[in-house]
């Protein structure tokens, strides 16, 4: 048989999960849809974010949930110049994990910044939150976290 | 050369149609936290972790290892996942029971879990692809031609399906952990349900569920906990192709050959005599009887006689499924563990409500798929 | 620790064999892409299926999505009469690992492990994305590309590595590609050369990261007399490890791999001289990273295969290292080897395995 | 912790739509077998060991683990092994309920599949029925099993019980 005969067709694999967060998952979702920050204290007093029911080392429960950000710091950044299809931006832009003020652990998000030399580790960034009313309690709650007393 | 292993700890969530009070990770650690409680450990005692689960695309989560590695007490640890289709629960055990087995582990956790209303079983069991055959039956479509035609062999009356789905639920009543609690269960009730796929009826199909079974498995010098420990005296995994000419699936020889290696290794000769109860993976009421020809617990042809003579029953001389079965609860990764626990539990004597008296040795087993793969175990008051 | 005091039992490394490494198998499905390997695995040796007593397999659903490839694929073993068998969701490396733990028990002396992937039918840089925390992470569909650049940039940061290293690691893994005609990636180009990309995303150049990659391998264990009487020169596991991080990246040093450092602990790399190591780094500085974990130094040949930048075969690749040592020591080239494999993002889980060649 | 700013009530839920696309291929054996369902044949593929002819082949023999080389034509006739009716509605149906779906070996093959019987009341199909397939119109085949458009009693006397128990 030619090699033409082998059939090819397009795949697409879809569902639009829908997950229970939890008690503490959640509590950080509604507080983003708030437009404020919150971390679990893990069992050595650091403050864990986002917030697990556990915490990342030691496995234990969680304690009290702290207010914490919106400001933080840049510990390491990736330039995406030609952001994917599903990219929080469409943009060019940083992933970056930021340890947020009050936190001792750094979360991943999108930085919106002019271009790669406004960024550096170690740069000061803060929250931009979406309108209140296109909140809806996500990650992408965050449009994403701009350079402090930056530009954008 | 093999070290002695025993179960130390069991665990398991209450199983429901959809947790939704839980995330993924709270999900799993319900089940490990109880197991590790049961054994009095805590997660640095652990050495290394075992998780299975069905198809990733339940919960849209890829190698869920990965991410659930900090939620399972195994950073700095081993950690692996285990996949067989439905037998993985059980297989998933034998993996973990084999890391200490081996001398490699002391205390291994082991858990398997399903939080299938992330999504849809049905869409994530079957997937369409493309130049697939349309989609013709459904899930239990696969399954009920292959009834009908144990029916036929056999010469089974048409009753007996609606007892096994009696029993089990009766069963379940005495597990609080069970999905369905069906007070008002009885023969009419069942035969009043729902023809979904002729001759399987809604009351005579599994539960789509939500939940998570945990072990801690531990070497002879390591054992722990609040009970006694249940001591694996044989484990076994068969596998044949899904497909080939001559395939007998009603009864596979790959189940035949499972329970011939694992009455073997456990030194049994006549299954019913010798064990006092059995955890076996009945997702359709007439796998009970299919089942109980494939593992010997009778002659062919003869399953359906001793389910209608309530051997099979909570007070017979040989119970299947006191948990009440995956009849009754079916997290479909963790289904197959949970057969493996309750054994464990029974011969443990924790199993409350549904403990079967005085039971010493018992028989779990799982399988998966269409009927290919098989995993088993024996265990055993008794130190082997 | 308890492995390290327990009386390992011999197991060799019989027969490797991998498919040739492609960009995109546009006609074979798995079956007919694996049969072919399970053949010369088997061929190398003399033997058949009818020898093996155990049979072990790496794959992953996404890489198809559908559900359940794995079950399609043991068609191309032909598993009758029923035979014991077991699957992981992981790369083979780890079903490699759990055949080898029921060796140990002495019960059973052969056992069949193979994985296989087309990483070409679907889009990568998303279908990783689902390995991340579904909450938290997933949904903002992060690239592993993305993810492995903030792991450079620490790395560059912390002043233990330059971009001028990465592109000396994808130089020398693709020239010494050249040799290797299962590759797929080979060529000389200087890192001074290769300086000259663009970012993908940055501060990874296209140099640094891995191809995609279409393939399947398969080995044979053997132990007791089967391992003398398959091979003049047996290929001894005399030690094997595995360890997981945390998943968070936050809350982790990505400069260091911890869990590299403990398995390479435990399977007693340090206990004797390094002739060979074929680590699988996906992305040329996390090569950096793992040589420090594995405390290799400089007289090590590192990747004589052109590893993971040659030819990343998801789910195959890690087992690959190990089969690529296996055939350095098996041709005599060394004579203790250390076999690697990774997993997650940023080597959140990694294997270690010491091999050493013997009478 | 307290919250006073919103009356929505606490985020319990959490939407995370995946949608990703793949290139399928299902193959050289499984591509020949779909060819010939364009063509309105139905086509199998003939083990060199043990000698079974698989319709459809996925490439390999699943017992013997060897490519499987020889094509094989087969006719349009088969014999019903078992079946059930299906009652229950679900996702992705598309035919009308109740309806048989029946396991069917054609005559020459050596493993049945699960195929759509129609034109006989549910209640009068029966194990060992030969059926025969009705294929879509030839400007609507297709190389899917969608060219088949069911199964239907082809008026045969039942086959002997003896000659497809072995197919159960």
């Amino acid at each position: 048989m030619a090699d033409s005969e082998v059939l090819h067709a397009e795949h697409r694999l879809e569902y639009p999960y829908s997950r229970s967060t939890g008690p503490v998952i959640g509590a950080f979702l509604t507080a983003l849809r708030d437009g404020r920050f919150v971390g679990a204290t893990g069992s050595d007093g650091r403050v864990i974010v986002p917030p697990t029911e556990y915490d990342p080392i030691t496995s234990d429960d969680v304690g009290e949930l702290v207010e914490v950000g919106p400001g933080g710091v840049v510990e390491s950044w990736a330039w995406v110049s030609h952001p994917l299809r599903k990219h929080p931006l469409q943009s060019p832009f940083a992933w970056a994990l930021i340890t947020l003020d009050g936190a001792n652990t750094a979360m991943l998000h999108a930085v919106d910044a002019p271009g790669p030399d406004a960024l550096a580790t170690g740069t000061r960034v803060t929250a931009r939150f979406r309108p209140e009313a296109e909140r809806i309690g996500a990650m992408a709650d965050v449009e994403a976290f701009v350079v402090e007393g930056g530009a954008s | 050369m093999a070290e002695r292993c025993a179960v130390i700890g069991v665990g398991q969530t209450h199983h429901k149609a959809k947790r939704d009070d839980v995330s993924i990770a709270g999900l799993v650690r319900e089940a490990a936290k109880m197991a590790l409680a049961d054994a009095d450990l805590t997660w640095s005692d652990i050495d290394a972790v075992v998780i299975g689960k069905a198809p990733d695309m339940f919960e849209g989560n890829m190698m869920p290892e990965i991410y659930l590695a900090p939620a399972l007490g195994a950073v700095g640890k081993p950690m692996f996942r285990v996949h067989t289709a439905g037998s993985v629960g059980g297989s998933t055990a034998l993996v973990a029971a084999h890391l200490v087995s081996s001398g490699i582990h002391k205390r291994v956790l082991t858990v398997a879990y399903e939080k299938q209303s992330d999504s849809d079983a049905m869409w994530a069991l079957s997937v369409p692809q493309p130049f697939a055959a349309p989609l013709l039956a459904g899930a239990g479509g696969y399954f009920a031609p292959h009834i009908r035609a144990y029916m036929r062999r056999s010469g089974a009356p048409d009753y007996i399906g609606r007892m096994v789905a009696v029993k089990d639920r009766k069963n379940a009543m005495r597990n609080p952990y069970a999905h369905l609690h069906l007070a008002d269960i009885d023969m009419k009730m069942v035969e009043d349900s729902m023809m979904l796929w002729d001759p399987l009826r809604y009351l005579e199909a599994c539960p789509s569920s939500d939940g998570a079974a945990a072990m801690v498995l531990a070497a002879e010098d390591a054992v722990s906990g609040n009970y006694p420990p249940a001591w694996v005296h044989g484990m076994a995994m068969r596998s044949e192709p899904t497909m080939f000419a001559g395939r007998d699936q009603i009864n596979p020889q790959a189940g035949r050959d499972c329970s011939a290696d694992v009455y073997r290794q456990a030194g049994v000769t006549n299954p019913r005599e010798q064990f006092d109860c059995a955890e076996v993976y009945v997702p359709f009421s007439w796998y009970e009887p299919m089942w109980l020809e494939n593992l010997g617990f009778c002659d062919l042809g003869d399953g359906w006689k001793l389910t209608e003579s309530g051997a099979t029953a909570f007070d017979g001389d040989i119970p299947w499924n006191a948990s009440g079965g995956v009849l009754s609860s079916n997290p479909i990764g963790a289904s197959g563990m949970l057969r493996f626990l309750e054994v464990a539990m029974q011969v443990r004597g924790q199993a409350g409500e549904h403990q079967v008296d005085g039971a010493k040795l018992a028989l779990g087993q799982a399988y998966g798929g269409g009927s290919q793969f098989f995993s088993m175990w024996v265990v055993g008051s008794a130190k082997p | 620790m308890s492995a390290a005091a327990r009386a390992v039992r011999p197991v060799s490394i019989a027969s490797f064999a991998q498919s040739q490494n492609v960009r995109k198998d546009d006609e074979r499905n798995e079956v007919e892409g694996l049969m072919p390997v399970i053949a010369e695995v088997f061929g190398n040796i003399g033997i058949t299926k009818d020898d093996v007593d155990f049979i072990c397999s790496g794959s992953t659903d996404y890489l198809i999505g559908g559900p359940f490839s794995f079950v399609m694929a043991l068609d191309a073993v032909g598993v009758w009469p029923p035979r014991s068998e077991s699957h992981v969701e992981m790369d083979g490396a780890w079903a490699l690992y759990e055949a080898w733990v029921l060796l140990q028990e002495g019960e059973i002396d052969a056992a069949l492990v193979y994985s296989f992937g087309r990483s070409s039918l679907g889009d990568l840089s998303e279908i990783l994305t689902l390995q991340l925390d579904p909450y938290y992470e997933a949904p903002m569909w992060p690239d592993i590309v993305s993810l492995s650049a903030l792991q450079a940039r620490a790395l560059i940061d912390s002043g233990k590595a330059t971009e001028a290293d990465f592109a000396a690691v994808a130089s020398r893994s693709r020239r010494d590609a050249l040799s290797n005609p299962k590759s797929q990636v080979a060529n000389d180009i200087a890192p001074e050369v290769l300086l000259q990309d663009d970012y993908v995303v940055a501060p990874l150049r296209r140099h640094t990261l891995p191809p995609i990659t279409d393939g399947a391998a398969a080995v044979v264990l053997a132990a007791g007399d089967k391992a003398t009487a398959w091979s003049d020169r047996p290929v001894w596991i005399t030690g094997f490890d595995h360890r997981i991080e945390t998943h968070s990246l936050g809350a982790r040093d990505l400069t260091t791999s911890p869990s590299t450092a403990k398995a390479a602990e435990v399977a007693g790399v340090a206990a004797g001289k390094v002739d060979v190591a074929e680590i699988h780094a996906p992305f040329a500085h996390q090569e950096l990273i793992l040589a420090e974990a594995l405390g290799l130094d400089d007289s090590v040949a590192i990747n004589p295969s052109g590893g993971a930048l040659a030819a990343n075969p998801l789910m195959s690749a890690g087992l690959i290292r190990i089969g690529e040592a296996a055939e350095r020591i098996r041709s005599g080239a060394a004579d203790r080897a250390v076999a690697h494999a990774t997993s997650g993002p940023c080597l959140q889980q990694n294997l270690v395995c010491v091999l050493e060649g013997g009478a | 912790m307290a919250d006073e700013t919103t009356d929505q009530g606490p985020v319990t839920t959490l939407a995370t739509p995946i949608r990703l696309d793949f290139d399928f291929t299902p193959g050289v054996a499984q591509s020949k077998f779909l060819r010939g369902l364009e063509r309105g044949e139905f086509h199998g593929q003939r083990c060199s060991v043990c000698g079974k002819v698989y319709v459809p082949s996925r490439g390999s023999c699943p017992t013997d683990g060897v490519p499987t080389t020889e094509d094989v034509l087969l006719g349009n006739a088969g014999t019903v092994t078992t079946y059930c009716v299906v009652n229950v509605p679900f996702a992705g149906q598309s035919i009308e309920i109740p309806y048989i779906c029946a396991q069917i070996l054609l005559d020459g093959a050596n493993l049945s599949f699960m195929g759509l019987l129609q034109e006989i009341p549910t209640d009068q199909i029966r194990m060992g029925m030969r059926v025969e397939a009705v294929w879509v119109d030839e400007s609507d085949l297709t190389p899917s099993l969608a060219s088949v458009r069911y199964f239907r009693p082809n008026g045969e006397p039942d086959a002997d019980y003896d000659t497809y128990k072995e197919y159960l």
